[in-house]
């Protein structure tokens, strides 16, 4: 049994939010809750062993269907994949929790619990993929669930800013089907592993990885691609904003980094990573200036996504070079993936929970918080660590690693932007803070309509995420070392 | 109430017209480079045609040797019907309020054609095996087939009940995993066919997988059609 | 390929892109359906040249098919309210002879 | 030129026209079928591609893919009309912008 | 673990733990929470003196030690003497200022919130004083930027949320700064330990001479916001809008006193000999010394009681960046002892000031004539511990005023000597116009008599506290020479911080 568990390990993640989804459909809302959670808590011990695994013999190569690439497809796990499927996987639990709470057994929102284990599964599927074909159907799952969960409130607003992402990201995925036909018509392959062999930078495969990027960063939201992501994610309910900043957002990401930094391995556009570097750079001074300027709350979490996201395409410029730089680049951008994730999820599930309970975001009339809802107030403030950087959080051991890669490659100015960025995030989590410690707003009709103290699984469940982005900036170091395993050839140092 | 004008501003539009020039320039010159040479995985799929317990090449890569890519796609599948679900007025997604608008030639139309094109399906469904065919072309004959007598006025039988039609959308998936997760259990890989029961096992999936194509297709139309009560409805009460 | 098998896929492709634009261009939604639907069952023949009959298969059903009905059943909804550009009679006739190429 | 060349070429041009189409139409339903042609330009690409060698039988793989992409267009084609409705029926308009309403209500009126 | 360790890692763990405790309880629950942080601070008290005595047996070369995996440098504690002089200061300090915060906060509100996060920067600070290296000194100095926040705008007030921003804008930069600088001297210079006598490879002189002064310079911008170093002092005196226990043991102790350390750290441990060599210790020298006159001037120019004790801080925070930056072991063993003796005697004037605000509403200086009369105990200890930091003998301030003054001239840095004078001369000239108009002006009338009959002058959960610090200090100058004293024990210190 033990060892019938470890062979099929990667397909069984994958299986499990998969199978738990029709039921939960099939079933109806009443069995939807519990199957979710079951799914949520069993799927713990199913990613926690593929890391350990990942980490004890390396790469897991599966052939689903027992042909093996490039006839068939496989699911590859390597140590950014183990670590994507954790943090997907603990992420998922924690925001299983708070919706058990957050959407009760409210009729209306009955379809989330299949949406969402789809979204899940797909989101592993896509990590695991070593299929590039594989992968857009895996994008189109992660769209379409994600799509289908923002508009769930239907309110105007959502709805139009889910049909604004539904079409962003159809197109998203054609590009990159597109790029999928000409990889395949000049390699004569759509299997990774197969491809990192024969790609080139001919005419034909730089056109397909130009299109790829350009619908890989549409779907990622990179400035100035972004128009669509504030509306969705602060749209969304919040449960679904935690899950698409965090989460969504990476997938489409981490199939660009697998692209360009594993598979093309940056060979094909010398300056085009610099290009994604300055894109990343813009997007973080945009982002945030953007969240400065909002009043409410799921709005400036949504404008810091836009701009945290930004920090991720500064792996590309650091990385190309190789060496040791790329090294840090590559461990720096990923663990800032997965810090990101934490405590973004976080920081959206605190802003629903001030949502469901005063029936408002508006920043200034959520004066005085941390008095009301200490837990919640505290749950900003840790993910707020996060975001500015500052030890002990995950985020500032990404970003140590950034400015590490900065000035080991000569780089010095990305450096700059990573601390400046910091500052900006600074800025625009005090905004928010500030009121949380001050007075309450004068006019108290918010307070009295305060129904009182949130069930304590949704404040609990945000905590903990809040939380565990901070033990990351000290615990980080088997996560760090994780990522490294079996890393990409350029980042590993191996010369091809 | 809000008009839509047809035209975007002229800025908008020469700058899409820009972008689309240098699209379609580096997608040309991209096409037409692409080697007469590369043979892909012609070769290999033929050379393990036989081992695939089909003889169309297509159904073997999409049943079996791609065979996750459709699972995962009739995920998609799905998805879509749950999401158009979610956005439909009743949410409840039957048949019922279609038949508010019957007609009566397009009805007796659909009363022949219906159980032609089911026929048709299941020919489909047998003949993919080794010539073009399949679960996906059965199941939109079915689904279209459905959707014609949903046109035609036919509501949903009574013996259909909620649940069935659910059940219906999902089965083909459910079935789909429950194979995946049974060749597992006999010691194979996620989707390995044992060869002898290769043919058996992907026509039983097939079948499935036609029967909730088909009430997904129709679905979608269903429930994204707009019940003509609720227009009426809404109509009356304008904003 | 035979000279008449060029001569069918260039009006092919030709029509294909015309049928294209014109569903794009044209401003009664109705009518840019039409066009589509027409469009899809082209397509269907175009990967019958392409020695495709199992794609041609699915696009006469799905693409051109259920797409169609899809498409037309959208259409009524927001007729059933509105005209779907101009919303009042005299903005039709305004707009309705503007066809964008 | 070869027939693959035409039909991916043809392909090419579909593509960009949907491009083009979803960037400067703002109704929805245009903006639907404008993603939708693209689909038809991304499966003309494929399909060219499964012809490229002259005179063998056709890349299995490529019709596999056009397949599957057509059931995800549709699928998504039903929920992105879906979600037009909706909005059509919560809004009064099927557009994303308001912006692209007043335009009009101020030249119609 | 051995006792050793244990004493360590409790040390730095039992603040936290007391925060943690302390938010679990929530805001009613006085009672418990005011037990919980005693026990706390009590706990803390005998772990930082355990780790102390640690240290004592094992120095110069076998300090406890624990730490994990972090990055390439780790993250790791270490308990040696100069550290835990700091963390003996802040952690017996706590224990007193938890008995006058929870006089002082009785009535006031988010009790919960203001002990935690109090608990966390003394846990910092503790952290701080017990890093092994840099990257671990950097998270508990960017945690105790962060925990301050909090306390600073406690009462929410506008004016408490500009102070507040204000801190932030000096203190987050200097973070920046301070990480840009750790990352690019880890590059240069591979894993940093703290190490009497310096650290770096002296080849690295040469070899970067322009790297290794860029990066003293991020480094000391960083620690330089709170030690209050021109200019990056002036998120000091607007932080004073913060309740007087944080004033005091924050503003006076913890959070100033980790940006002096740190400038130890660096100085010392880091840069030893080469930042003599580089030039750059004498430039830091400068600016303290001139730090010390202007944060005098200023002082005598405030009215408000809290702002003129701020700016005092200003001054004599230099004292012990002069101090270390000055390369003469007798100089750094006053600049170390300054540390500590700064510490209790201008404690006990935040205490003063928190007491006579929340018992006759004073708070500037022109209030004061009499208070002498109606507060006798509070005004003592005042007196007492200003006399102290002017430099009069016998009390603590003249130990270490001395021991500079000695150094300077040993480093060959005569100017010293005159900006101690002056400073002294300052000192004096804003420190006993107080003191005059405590004792020898006519008080009001309701003072005249002293506290109402049968009342003390004050709470005295806040009273003794102040007579406590106030007989620290005292002790400290009186027991200089005894060999447990902070002044003995920075002699110690400095011996291995100067071996060049």
């Amino acid at each position: 049994m033990a060892e019938w568990i470890v062979r099929q390990l990667p397909a069984l993640v994958i299986l499990m939010p998969f199978t738990a989804a029709p039921l939960a459909y099939l079933l109806g809302a009443k069995f939807g809750r519990p199957i979710a959670l079951v799914s949520a808590l069993l799927s713990q011990p199913l990613a926690l062993l593929l890391a350990i695994r990942v980490s004890r013999v390396g790469t897991l190569r599966y052939e689903v269907g027992g042909w093996g690439g490039p006839l068939g497809i496989d699911l590859v796990v390597d140590g950014v994949a183990a670590v994507m499927v954790l943090v997907t996987t603990v992420v998922g639990l924690f925001v299983t929790v708070y919706a058990l709470g957050y959407f009760g057994d409210r009729e209306r929102y009955r379809f989330f619990w299949p949406l969402w284990l789809f979204l899940w599964g797909s989101l592993l599927a896509l990590f695991l993929s070593g299929d590039i074909f594989n992968l857009y159907v895996c994008l189109e799952l992660v769209s379409m669930s994600a799509v289908a969960l923002v508009g769930l409130t239907l309110s105007r607003e959502a709805l139009v800013a889910a049909m604004r992402y539904m079409l962003a990201a159809i197109l998203g995925s054609l590009f990159y089907l597109l790029g999928v036909a000409l990889i395949y018509g000049a390699f004569g392959s759509v299997d990774m592993q197969t491809l990192r062999e024969v790609i080139r930078g001919d005419t034909t495969g730089q056109a397909a990885l130009a299109l790829m990027t350009v619908g890989l960063v549409l779907k990622t939201a990179l400035f100035p691609l972004h128009f669509w992501l504030p509306p969705a994610h602060s749209n969304a309910p919040s449960p679904v904003s935690a899950v698409l900043s965090a989460l969504v957002v990476k997938g489409s990401f981490y199939i660009l980094v697998r692209l360009w930094v594993d598979v093309a391995q940056t060979a094909a556009f010398p300056g085009a990573s610099t290009v994604l570097g300055v894109l990343g750079a813009t997007a973080i001074f945009w982002g945030s200036i953007q969240a400065l300027r909002q009043e409410r709350l799921k709005m400036l979490v949504a404008y810091s996504t836009v701009a945290q996201i930004g920090y991720l395409f500064l792996m590309f410029p650091l990385v190309t070079g190789g060496g040791p730089a790329a090294a840090d680049a590559w461990t720096g951008g990923v663990f800032h993936a997965v810090s990101h994730a934490l405590a973004k999820s976080a920081m959206f599930l605190a802003a629903g929970t001030v949502l469901a309970r005063f029936g408002h975001d508006r920043i200034e009339g959520l004066g005085g918080l941390s008095r009301r809802a200490p837990a919640t107030a505290m749950t900003f403030g840790l993910a707020g660590v996060t975001m500015m950087g500052l030890p002990p959080s995950g985020g500032f051991v990404a970003k140590w690693q950034m400015i590490r890669a900065s000035i080991e490659s000569g780089q010095w100015w990305w450096a700059v932007v990573v601390v400046a960025g910091g500052l900006l995030a600074a800025a625009y989590v005090f905004k928010v803070l500030g009121p949380f410690f001050g007075r309450e707003p004068e006019a108290m009709d918010e307070a009295d309509l305060d129904p009182g103290p949130s069930p304590w699984t949704m404040e609990g469940a945000a905590l903990a995420l809040a939380l565990g982005s901070l033990v990351l900036g000290v615990l980080g170091q088997p996560l760090l070392d994780l990522i490294m395993v079996s890393a990409p050839a350029l980042v590993a140092g191996v010369t091809p | 109430m809000g008009k839509v004008t047809p035209k975007s501003p002229l800025p908008i539009r020469i700058a899409a017209l820009a972008i689309c020039a240098g699209v379609g320039a580096l997608l040309s010159r991209a096409v037409l480079a692409i080697p007469e040479t590369e043979s892909g995985l012609a070769p290999l799929v033929d050379a393990n045609l036989e081992a695939s317990g089909v003889k169309n090449a297509v159904t073997a890569v999409l049943l079996n040797f791609r065979g996750y890519d459709t699972l995962l796609e009739i995920a998609v599948l799905m998805l879509a019907t749950i999401g158009v679900l979610s956005l439909s007025v009743t949410q409840k997604g039957t048949w019922d309020p279609i038949a508010a608008q019957a007609d009566p030639v397009l009805s007796a139309l659909a009363r022949f054609l219906a159980p032609v094109m089911i026929l048709v399906s299941g020919y489909l469904l047998w003949a993919g095996e080794h010539a073009p065919g399949g679960a996906f072309q059965a199941g939109s004959v079915v689904g279209a087939a459905g959707v014609l007598l949903a046109l035609s006025g036919y509501a949903r039988p009574a013996w259909i009940s909620r649940f069935a039609l659910r059940a219906a959308i999902s089965v083909g998936f459910i079935v789909f995993i429950a194979v995946a997760i049974g060749e597992m259990i006999a010691g194979g890989l996620l989707l390995q066919y044992p060869a002898d029961l290769a043919k058996t096992l992907m026509l039983l999936v097939e079948t499935w997988l036609t029967v909730s194509i088909g009430a997904i297709l129709v679905s979608l139309f269903i429930a994204s059609a707009s019940p003509a009560e609720e227009l009426r409805m809404r109509s009356g009460g304008e904003r | 390929m035979t000279a008449s098998g060029w001569v069918f896929d260039i009006l092919l492709v030709g029509t294909l892109v015309w049928l294209a634009v014109r569903a794009l261009a044209e401003v009664k939604l109705f009518k840019a359906v039409v066009l589509f639907i027409a469009f899809g069952l082209l397509v269907a023949l175009a990967w019958v040249r392409l020695s495709a009959p199992d794609i041609a298969l699915a696009e006469a059903a799905i693409g051109a098919g259920i797409t169609g009905a899809l498409l037309l059943d959208a259409v009524g909804h927001m007729r059933g309210r509105a005209e779907p550009y101009p919303t009042s009679p005299d903005a039709e006739k305004s707009s309705g002879g503007d066809a964008d190429g | 030129m070869s027939q693959t060349d035409l039909y991916t070429l043809a392909g090419s041009t579909l593509f960009v026209i949907g491009l083009y189409g979803l960037m400067t139409r703002p109704h929805l339903l245009h903006k639907v079928l404008a993603l939708n042609i693209s689909s038809a330009g991304v499966f003309f690409v494929l399909v060219g591609i499964a012809r490229r060698i002259p005179g063998t039988t056709p890349d299995p793989l490529p019709h596999a893919m056009v397949l599957t992409g057509i059931v995800v267009t549709v699928s998504s084609t039903a929920f992105a009309l879906a979600l037009a409705k909706r909005i059509f029926t919560e809004t009064g308009t099927a557009a994303l912008d308001a912006s692209d309403v007043d335009v009009e209500e101020d030249a119609g009126g | 673990m051995t006792w050793e360790t244990t004493a360590l890692v409790g040390a730095v763990g039992a603040p936290f733990l007391t925060a943690v405790l302390i938010f679990a309880l929530g805001e009613h629950r006085d009672a418990a929470r005011s037990r919980i942080n005693l026990a706390g601070a009590a706990l803390t008290v005998v772990a930082v003196v355990a780790a102390a005595v640690a240290a004592r047996a094992g120095a110069p070369d076998a300090y406890p030690s624990a730490g994990i995996a972090l990055l390439d440098i780790g993250f790791s504690l270490r308990a040696d003497m100069l550290g835990a002089l700091f963390a003996v200061v802040a952690g017996v300090l706590w224990l007193i200022t938890t008995v006058y915060a929870i006089g002082y906060m009785s009535r006031a509100s988010d009790r919960a919130r203001f002990f935690g996060f109090f608990s966390v920067c003394v846990g910092s600070a503790i952290g701080i004083a017990l890093s092994a290296n840099l990257l671990t000194f950097f998270v508990f100095y960017e945690v105790l930027t962060l925990a301050t926040y909090p306390l600073v705008i406690h009462s929410g007030t506008p004016a408490a949320l500009k102070g507040g921003r204000t801190y932030l804008t000096y203190a987050l930069p200097a973070g920046g700064a301070l990480a840009a600088g750790v990352v690019w001297l880890n590059l240069i210079a591979g894993p940093v330990e703290f190490a009497a006598g310096g650290s770096l490879d002296p080849a690295l002189a040469s070899t970067h001479p322009g790297a290794l002064i860029a990066i003293f310079a991020l480094l000391i911008l960083g620690v330089g916001v709170k030690a209050a170093l021109f200019p990056l002092h002036g998120w000091l005196p607007a932080a004073m809008v913060a309740p007087a226990p944080v004033s005091s043991l924050l503003h006076a102790v913890a959070v100033v006193k980790a940006g002096v350390f740190g400038i130890a750290r660096i100085v010392l441990e880091v840069y030893g000999p080469l930042g003599h060599e580089l030039g750059v210790t004498q430039v830091l020298a400068a600016l303290a010394g001139f730090t010390i006159i202007f944060g005098s001037v200023r002082a005598l120019a405030q009215d408000d009681f809290k702002k003129r004790l701020a700016f005092s801080t200003v001054a004599q925070l230099s004292y012990i960046t002069l101090g270390v930056a000055l390369a003469s072991p007798i100089a750094i063993a006053g600049g170390i002892a300054h540390l500590a003796h700064h510490a209790a005697m201008k404690i006990t004037m935040f205490f003063t000031a928190g007491a006579v605000s929340e018992e006759v509403k004073a708070y500037r200086v022109s209030e004061f004539d009499g208070l002498g009369r109606r507060m006798p105990l509070t005004m003592t200890a005042f007196s007492l511990a200003a006399i102290g930091i002017v430099g009069v003998p016998p009390v603590a301030g003249f130990t270490s005023k001395w021991l500079l003054g000695v150094g300077s001239i040993d480093a060959g840095s005569g100017w010293v000597i005159a900006v101690l004078g002056i400073s002294s001369v300052l000192n004096a000239a804003y420190f006993f116009p107080i003191i005059h108009r405590a004792w020898f002006r006519t008080p009001k009338p309701e003072w005249a008599h002293g506290p109402a009959a049968g009342k003390p002058e004050g709470d005295m959960r806040m009273i003794v506290p102040l007579v406590m610090t106030a007989a620290i200090g005292l002790a400290m100058g009186l027991l200089a020479g005894v060999a447990l004293s902070p002044a003995s024990w920075a002699q110690t210190v400095a011996a291995w911080e100067f071996p060049w």
